[in-house]
């Protein structure tokens, strides 16, 4: 059955070529569709070669592609990191179950394979229930701020010492229940690890699921021994995890403290008790500044994302360039609630890329930039994350915008971002508050700046 | 078993490379991509599905094919869409 | 032989990804360092020689035993000498 | 036995980290010794697993370190390339000395097998007498210009076309006359291939005879069913590969220019009928010319490694910056006669790194360097390179140093440089010519400039 493996050879470096795409800017959609072609070409081999079964098989094809097709197109943009995590989940679910089908046909198997089995069990197992809380978080549906269960570390701890025996257990016994047990701790594991990863972090958390549900993969390409699973899940694994690396590296902490730091993090003191003072403008005010700034940074966050307001973004900016005003854009990378999410929106809106500015661009010079325009972004823009040891955010790189002349917040409410962290710049003399939804605020202050 | 094991390292030892420089912008569709890669359980499931015996089994084995399929098709579909984007911006 | 074929087909990445960006500076230590490592041919030569049966084969093994040997180490302590003089300018 | 392959595969592992290694400055002498490690690890391995002849085996070895080491070890720095390619040449050998064993050993073995000895024995001896030749022109003991036999071109192709035949009528046969007549064959195509590569080039050809070897070892790891040997060789065929490539891209053309330009490269016209007047200079002049300079550029070539003249070129640019002259070096990426080859040298005489300028930071300020300094280089500052496009040499980037307002060249006759070919600039009214061995001048030059 030569050209079996040699199509799945081809699948394998299919996923390697698209992995290289997707690393460049140039060849990342190319790549993505070579991956596609890898797929497709794997999956009718598979199809092709299997036994039995073959409506069936069909039908469940069917109606996956019936589901998954329509919920990814309609997704929102803002949306994209919750559905990355729901699939991530079901793929994880599928490896535990597959290792489970294999397991229950071949009783009787070397101990070697029933390791990799309850490996793939529990690693598929935690990726899909972990998968589902981050997806909870992000789609709101459950809070995103870091849930402390009560002596929470202890019972992690409890339940990861359980699923280590469990793992040693079932190849030992080889018996399907202690599998089944281990599948259940496994998801008890994955709820565990990401309760208390605070909201901001969950993509880190989503991403380093994305990492297991590969190395799961993998481990279940042993359990088949078939070279393209273990090829193709050790690829996603390797560069998962880089890429949870370099994403933390983004947010400018260390991985650990982004896990497992809410169990050391001092509750943000109650500051609510002072009622500060705040001074919000009306869109007029706000267009008199813009009017006679001569250089303005546009800081776009998640609100941006969540009014679909680039497009009103980018025409606000090109009616100040056309009255001589220059104008860039700070892109931070965890702007948003995916990274790039940001440049995706904004290369949408066609924003010169030249215009989109990094923190180290920005920064430096910040002092003699006019007027921010902080458009739907919090805790990019946090002073707290620089000078407060005991904020949640403390040590994630912002933008240094309290030190321009003068600061405009667009937002709807007083409510914080996505950590959850009182942003003390919304009180300070040279901030202005322009309350409304983004969009709404953006067009208003277009008609208003033409009428200068 | 030495072999698969090769592979193994090999195969870490690529992903790795392949992505331990790239820029911010592309964390996004990266990781949706991966997560697209690792629907190849796809071919996994549907060879269990395939050899099923009983009944339980094959539940477990259409299952598998269903999430799976989810999975891949959802995964290649997200990515794409978010590059498309990016593409526009080229012109 | 399908496991080979992978393993060779990752090794051809994992071979050019490593490689790829390397500067000028260190073109010939690469060159050396590789033309070292090649020198593992001595492990089948040592294997096949020991294996020998018949005179023919055990001289043309000893023979491949020697002009490996010479390769690797040779290879390495070239090697090395190139580079001990890039770490001298570190100071 | 699973821990033989565990060794083996713990020696793949270290040959990977090696290359890692070595592609960075930082690690490069760390990844060279773990490579070694490596390699050590997997001869033990070898040798307690070979079922006979341990004392003969041994002998070899010591015998193959005692020839080996005292050679790497005594040879001149500026003898490396030619070193490189003899180690290249034995161990391309050796692969097919090997797969030329086994396949006495192993009579009836499967076609594939047969397959993967054929192209083993091929590529071996291409490899090894493609090397020597490399060799003898890099010692100068044949000519360094590029041989071309009359119609070699159609006795290359003649050559290869029996050994493609010979390759397939191997297998089909199991011929072993066959096999030695493939390696015959081989041997022809290495020579052929080899002859007329201009000299210039011949280092590209060594790194590409290198990824050959690795190929080759790399094909008898299917022999021998090895995965080291596999995983080994494909590392070092690939990366040679790219290393190749590379290389020629510093040279500024195609690599098919590079290997098989000759065939088609206009014979130098004979420009020596002219008669053309140089001017020669004294240390005493160019010491002046030296001390009254502003910015004095120094590049050194091939001679200055001949002469082992880098300290005394430091010693003299470090006089002249205690005097208040700007001094930088321009280092050409094929300055020398290996990628490197000033760099090396020019650390190990402790010259600053700061100081070695590339051809892209030099070119665009040369205008208004008062002198450039050519020690012992030739080809590397050539115009004819820029200029004449029938020049063998046409298309290498060089150091504009004509357009410099003066240019001393230190060299020992009016000898052209690797490539053979004329350097015009050598007659230029701006030239001074400064006969003698580089370390010589450049130590009476100090003397001088530090009198005046
Ligand atoms: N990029 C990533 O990889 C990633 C992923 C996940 C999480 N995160 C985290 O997400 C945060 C991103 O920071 P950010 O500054 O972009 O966002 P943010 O801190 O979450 O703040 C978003 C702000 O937008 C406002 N907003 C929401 N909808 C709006 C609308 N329709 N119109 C106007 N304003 C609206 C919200 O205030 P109102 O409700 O008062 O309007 C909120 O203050 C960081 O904490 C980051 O760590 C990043
Ligand atoms: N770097 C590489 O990878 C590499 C490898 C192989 C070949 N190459 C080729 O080598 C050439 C390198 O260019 P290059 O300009 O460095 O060297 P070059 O063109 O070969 O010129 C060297 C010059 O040094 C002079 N010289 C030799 N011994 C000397 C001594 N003891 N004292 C003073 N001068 C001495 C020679 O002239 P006299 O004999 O008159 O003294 C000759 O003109 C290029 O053609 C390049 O393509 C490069």
């Amino acid at each position: 059955m030569t050209w079996v493996q040699l199509a799945y050879l081809a699948a394998a470096l299919c996923f390697i070529l698209a992995l290289k795409g997707l690393s460049t800017p140039k060849y990342a959609r190319v790549g993505n569709l070579v991956g596609a072609a890898g797929m497709a070409l794997a999956v009718v081999t598979a199809f092709a070669t299997a036994g039995d079964h073959h409506v069936l098989i069909a039908v469940a094809v069917v109606v996956g592609v019936v589901v998954g097709v329509p919920a990814a197109r309609q997704v929102k943009m803002t949306a994209i990191p919750q559905m990355v995590a729901l699939f991530n989940g079901v793929g994880g679910a599928a490896a535990a179950l597959v290792a489970l089908a294999e397991f229950l046909e071949n009783t009787g198997a070397g101990v070697l394979f029933v390791v990799a089995t309850a490996l793939t069990v529990l690693i598929g197992s935690v990726s899909f229930s972990g998968s589902l809380v981050t997806f909870l978080k992000l789609q709101e549906i459950m809070t995103t701020r870091p849930v402390l269960l009560p002596s929470g570390q202890w019972i992690g701890i409890g339940v990861a010492a359980v699923s280590a025996v469990l793992l040693v257990a079932t190849p030992a016994t080889g018996s399907a229940a202690l599998l089944v047990l281990l599948a259940v701790a496994g998801l008890a594991l994955g709820v565990l690890f990401v309760l208390p990863v605070g909201g901001a972090d969950v993509p880190i958390a989503i991403s380093l699921l994305n990492a297991f549900t590969g190395l799961a993969v993998a481990a279940s390409g042993y359990v088949l021994e078939n070279t393209l699973l273990i090829v193709a899940g050790t690829l996603v694994g390797a560069s998962g995890t880089i890429l949870t690396r370099l994403m933390a590296q983004a947010m400018g902490r260390p991985l650990t403290n982004i896990l497992f730091g809410a169990f050391k993090a001092v509750p943000p003191a109650a500051a609510s008790g002072e009622q500060r003072t705040v001074r919000s403008g009306t869109v007029e005010d706000v267009a008199i500044l813009l009017g006679y700034a001569h250089s303005v940074l546009v800081v776009p966050g998640y609100g941006l994302a969540v009014a679909q307001a680039q497009h009103a973004a980018r025409e606000l900016a090109q009616l100040l360039e056309s009255r001589g005003i220059s104008v860039d854009y700070g892109i931070h990378p965890v702007a948003g609630r995916m990274p790039g999410h940001m440049n995706v929106l904004l290369a949408e809106a066609d924003v010169p890329y030249e215009n989109l500015k990094e923190l180290d661009d920005v920064n430096p010079g910040i002092g003699s930039v006019d007027v921010v325009l902080v458009v739907g972004a919090n805790d990019v823009v946090n002073p707290g994350a620089r000078d407060e040891p005991a904020s949640p955010i403390y040590g994630m790189p912002i933008f240094d915008v309290d030190r321009a002349k003068a600061v405009v917040f667009m937002k709807r409410s007083m409510r914080p971002g996505f950590a959850g962290v009182d942003n003390s710049l919304l009180y300070h003399p040279k901030t202005t508050l322009l309350f409304g939804d983004a969009k709404d605020s953006l067009t208003k202050l277009l008609a208003a700046v033409k009428q200068l | 078993m030495i072999e698969l094991l090769t592979i193994f390292v090999l195969a870490v030892f690529v992903g790795f490379e392949v992505v331990s420089k790239v820029s911010t912008i592309l964390h996004t569709p990266l990781m949706s991509g991966a997560n697209a890669i690792h629907g190849v359980i796809l071919v996994g499931a549907i060879l269990i599905t395939g050899h099923a015996d009983d009944a339980l089994t094959l539940v477990l084995g259409l299952l598998a094919v269903f999430l799976a399929t989810v999975n891949v098709v959802g995964g290649f579909v997200v990515t794409d869409r978010m590059l498309e984007m990016f593409k526009g911006h080229k012109r």
